[in-house]
């Protein structure tokens, strides 16, 4: 059904491509997974551009090779909650660079749907017979996310708001300074993570970022942090990087003015 | 054996960033300037900050890309401390600005430093600005006039390939005062979703950059480097040296570069070693290709 | 389920031969009409017989071609009879016809025989013809009437892209009682040798067509549903079925290809097959699909 | 120095590429071979449009992997005939289908330069094993073109109008009907290719044809024969197909009139 396109076709075109949810799995009362027919072949750490047709279009971190875990916060989280098996939505992607996995024994660390990119992480780091230990944040314990896929991947600990589970605080107050990880990746919060980057050797620790996304792929620089962009050059990026940024002070809005992180 | 002097700015190279290309924050000027580029045209600035139309607003198409970023911009009041930092990059910052009215550009001009102004009337999907009234020739004529009075370093005018006579708008720039022309911005075009039915940009169309219009943009170019007195800069799909070449050809005295930048930030370096290259290999100079095209 | 009425013709499927593709000889057009089109349309034909512009004529360019042919044709007197062999291929031939007033197309169109006519106000490379005359409403206006006045098949206006508002061409049509319009011509456009300096064309610029110019063609298709009453047929970077499913969704009741039959003349045929699939796989008839990008 | 480029440049673009002239060889009093400093790489009987900038781009048949053979007739190729070494035009191709080669004893038959895309047949033929006769005709023994590259590649038989060599009078005179040939490859006039049409078996005949070629690659339709585009279908096509179209009766000028063979 393909004849007569040319030779450019395909790999240059990135038009948004129409993907049926399959299945729809709520992780907590305000996150869900929306499971898609067809892979995406993401390394861990990548996002797609998530198209509700009609509303926005908005990055979303692939939770799974065919799957993004999505918190309703507003009008385009929220109409994707409308949607459920049979639907469908159109994804541009996988987009960015992914984390760099290092060997050893590595340390993640999960802030609410920050819980996301690290999952696959964890999975493809423990099939590869490293070392995984996952520490996870979240308000209270309904909201813990991908709490047994880290546990099936290395050892756990927990931190909760309300202590509703695990420590009864922040989940940086989990890290353990004493411990020689090998790496460290991160996704949660800017404030959570400039806090994680405060604590750890900056040049073994990898964040990913979250910044306004327009275009995705490396071109407006609507996503751009100090010189780096979030769709193109991160959203993962190392802590060396980030510690001389503008990183947990500021971001851009959708204006591209400075707001205070 | 690049560098030149256009409108007066002294250029390491004739390739500058195109406005709208990570042009919104100083950082990433700043960072383009240190990746070789002779200089930097910032995102189109406005009166208020403004959000831009909503996403999707760029998709990559065969050959080219379709975007309706709707000129987000902190505007004005938020942007010279972006221009301050782009300008550590060593190499002139040119501030892209747009309004609604000659007041609002007046208004924009008098209040920004930078090494030279580019108007943008030219953007195909913004109600009200851009190309609605980039295509009205009495208008560019005031536009350009006004910022003419109001600052004294070079005032360039970006024109819309939209019209059914380029030169005709070219020439009112002119007789604005304009130092020099740009052209061209996008392309109005549309791209819809085959299996929804719905345009897929959230603004439904957009302007078409890239490998596309490269053809569009050298015919351009051409035309106004016969109609006009002052110098053109040229702008539409060039993604390696052999387009710089070739727009330069045609008449243009420097280049721009937008699109092809998203999948490679070292394109000013690569673009400028080979255009040296070619030259040395046929003994020609930059001044020997500028216009070539007329004159075989 | 693809067969559709457009304008009165009876037609197996919406996909139509473009015009001044395998469009001069009765035997090619035959080919076309043989390997599944829907119609076909002649080359543009004119009073004289015309040699066209000196070669080259025609450049692949970077997603597309660029093409100066000079509206060669054996002109009117010379033409009837490869009408009639192409009419073996069993379905709607049209004319497509050129001029340089309302009296040359008037002449041209008494003479001919054909189930409708195209009238080409829009070769961007042609001077005196073709958009020199189409970027202006009143001549479109009065040609239109003139042929509608002479001939009782119906008549197709084919727009050019290269003018700043494709709408008020389109009414202008319509004003003159066009059965329907065509959308786009080829968009003006040009290249440069960079070892020699010299434009490639033969006639130093041309028109633009092929993939490159879907998505402005799209867009021309999109704003002229929205403006007139009558048909509005697509045409321009059609290469497969996706394609020509965007172009009726845009508001195209059916679509011409043109540039992508070179390197597949069965093009029609998988196109046809390739809609239909589709069609059914969503449970949707054409009907269902045009101009959807407009109710979503 | 091509850094930039998309994945869909290469193939599928093709503008002329510059072509240095790197020998001239005088053939015969009006026909002479330029070599280029690159090869192009066709099948024997495809041809490229060659560009004499400032002037016309016309069709030649490629007479060596590198070379074009032309005979002086009227502007475009008496400009190419002031063109030396060091000077370049512009090429784009190889363009069309070439011969199909079939095994066994092969007939060429040659009149005046339709020697050019036959002499690499003939020598890649018998390189193949195959064994090859040639009938070359000519106006007079000046204007033999390539009788030493067909001499290498097998038997040859001579015709020269005025008699000066081999038998005086046509090349078709030549054929010989007797002779059970695996297949039969010609070029040249086409009042002489109508000849050996007629003489020969048409489903064992192929002929390089001649009609005025604006686009070269199948689009605009000026070459066609009834509905063969000899650019791109052919310019070789067998003696099958020709039998039933107007070849040999009609031709098209530049405007696409009727005009006789
Ligand atoms: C690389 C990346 C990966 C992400 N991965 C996930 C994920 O796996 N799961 C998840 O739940 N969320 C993820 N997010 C955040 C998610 O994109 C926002 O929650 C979503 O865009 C909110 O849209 P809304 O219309 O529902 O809310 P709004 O009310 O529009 O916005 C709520 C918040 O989301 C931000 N936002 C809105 N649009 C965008 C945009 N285009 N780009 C970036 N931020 C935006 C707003 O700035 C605001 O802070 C990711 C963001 C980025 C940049
Ligand atoms: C597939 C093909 C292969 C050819 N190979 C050779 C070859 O190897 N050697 C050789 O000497 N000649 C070859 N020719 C013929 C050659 O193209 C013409 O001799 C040449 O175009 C004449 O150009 P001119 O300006 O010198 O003469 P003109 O005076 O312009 O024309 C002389 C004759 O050449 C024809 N001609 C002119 N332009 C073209 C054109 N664009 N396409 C086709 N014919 C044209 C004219 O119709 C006329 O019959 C070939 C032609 C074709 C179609
Ligand atoms: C994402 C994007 C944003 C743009 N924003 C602006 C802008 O703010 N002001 C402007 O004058 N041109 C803008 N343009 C147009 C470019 O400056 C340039 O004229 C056009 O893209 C053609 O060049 P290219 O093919 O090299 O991209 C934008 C283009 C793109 C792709
Ligand atoms: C070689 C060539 C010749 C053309 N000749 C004509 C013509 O005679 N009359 C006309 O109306 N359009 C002519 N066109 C324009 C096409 O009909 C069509 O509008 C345009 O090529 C866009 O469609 P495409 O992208 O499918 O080729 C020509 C186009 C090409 C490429
Ligand atoms: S969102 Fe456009 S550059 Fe990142
Ligand atoms: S020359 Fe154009 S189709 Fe053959």
């Amino acid at each position: 059904m393909d004849a007569g396109r040319h030779i450019w076709d395909g790999a240059s075109s990135m038009k948004p491509i129409n993907a049926e949810i399959i299945e729809v799995v709520e992780e907590t009362p305000t996150i869900r997974t929306f499971f898609f027919e067809r892979s995406f072949d993401p390394e861990p750490g990548q996002f797609v551009m998530a198209w509700i047709r009609g509303v926005d279009e908005i990055p979303m971190a692939l939770s799974y090779d065919n799957a993004i875990t999505v918190q309703k916060v507003g009008p385009a989280t929220s109409s994707l909650f409308e949607l459920g098996s049979g639907d469908s939505i159109g994804i541009r992607g996988p987009l960015g660079k992914g984390f760099d996995r290092k060997p050893g024994h590595i340390l993640l660390v999960a802030g609410g749907v920050g819980a996301a990119p690290l999952a696959p992480l964890a999975e493809k780091a423990s099939s590869e017979g490293m070392k995984v230990t996952t520490l996870i944040g979240a308000k209270t314990k309904k909201e813990l996310v991908f709490r047994q896929r880290f546990e099936k991947a290395g050892n756990v600990l927990i931190a909760t708001d309300d202590g509703s589970e695990g420590k009864y605080g922040y989940v940086t107050q989990l890290i353990d300074n004493n411990k020689d990880y090998s790496q460290i990746y991160c996704c949660g919060p800017e404030i959570m993570m400039k806090k994680v980057l405060d604590k750890v050797p900056p040049s073994k620790a990898q964040f990913s970022l979250h910044r306004y996304i327009k275009c995705g792929i490396g071109i407006c620089g609507a996503c751009c942090l100090d010189g780096l962009r979030v769709c193109k050059d991160g959203p993962v990026f190392s802590g060396d990087v980030l510690k001389k940024s503008e990183f947990g002070i500021y971001r851009r809005n959708e204006c591209g003015e400075r707001v205070k992180v | 054996m690049l560098s030149l002097t256009l409108t007066g700015l002294k250029l390491k190279n004739p390739l500058m960033l195109a406005a709208g290309i990570m042009g919104t924050t100083g950082g990433s000027l700043k960072r383009i300037a240190d990746s070789g580029a002779g200089a930097v045209v910032t995102k189109s600035i406005g009166l208020e900050p403004k959000s831009g139309h909503s996403n999707p607003s760029m998709v990559d198409v065969d050959c080219g890309y379709l975007n309706a970023m709707g000129l987000p911009n902190p505007s004005y009041k938020n942007f010279q401390h972006e221009i301050d930092t782009a300008k550590e990059g060593g190499v002139p910052v040119i501030a892209s600005i747009f309004g609604g009215c000659s007041l609002d550009f007046s208004q924009i001009s008098i209040a920004i430093h930078a090494d030279a102004f580019e108007l943008n009337v030219s953007c195909p999907h913004a109600q009200g600005y851009g190309a609605e009234i980039g295509t009205d020739p009495i208008l560019v004529e005031e536009i350009t006039h006004a910022v003419k009075n109001t600052v004294d370093v070079p005032v360039w005018v970006k024109l819309t390939p939209n019209v059914t006579n380029i030169k005709s708008i070219g020439l009112a720039a002119q007789r604005g005062g304009a130092d020099a022309v740009v052209a061209i911005n996008t392309i109005r075009g549309m791209a819809i979703d085959i299996e929804s039915g719905y345009p897929i940009l959230g603004n439904k169309f957009g302007g078409l950059s890239g490998r596309a219009i490269k053809p569009v943009a050298v015919k351009s170019v051409y035309d106004l480097y016969e109609a006009l007195d002052i110098p053109v800069i040229g702008v539409g799909g060039i993604s390696d040296w052999k387009d710089a070449i070739e727009f330069i050809m045609a008449g243009a005295q420097a280049v721009e570069i937008g699109s092809a930048v998203g999948n490679n930030i070292n394109i000013f370096n690569e673009i400028s070693s080979g255009m040296e290259a070619f030259l040395s290999e046929k003994e020609w100079t930059l001044e020997d290709i500028y216009g070539m095209a007329h004159q075989v």
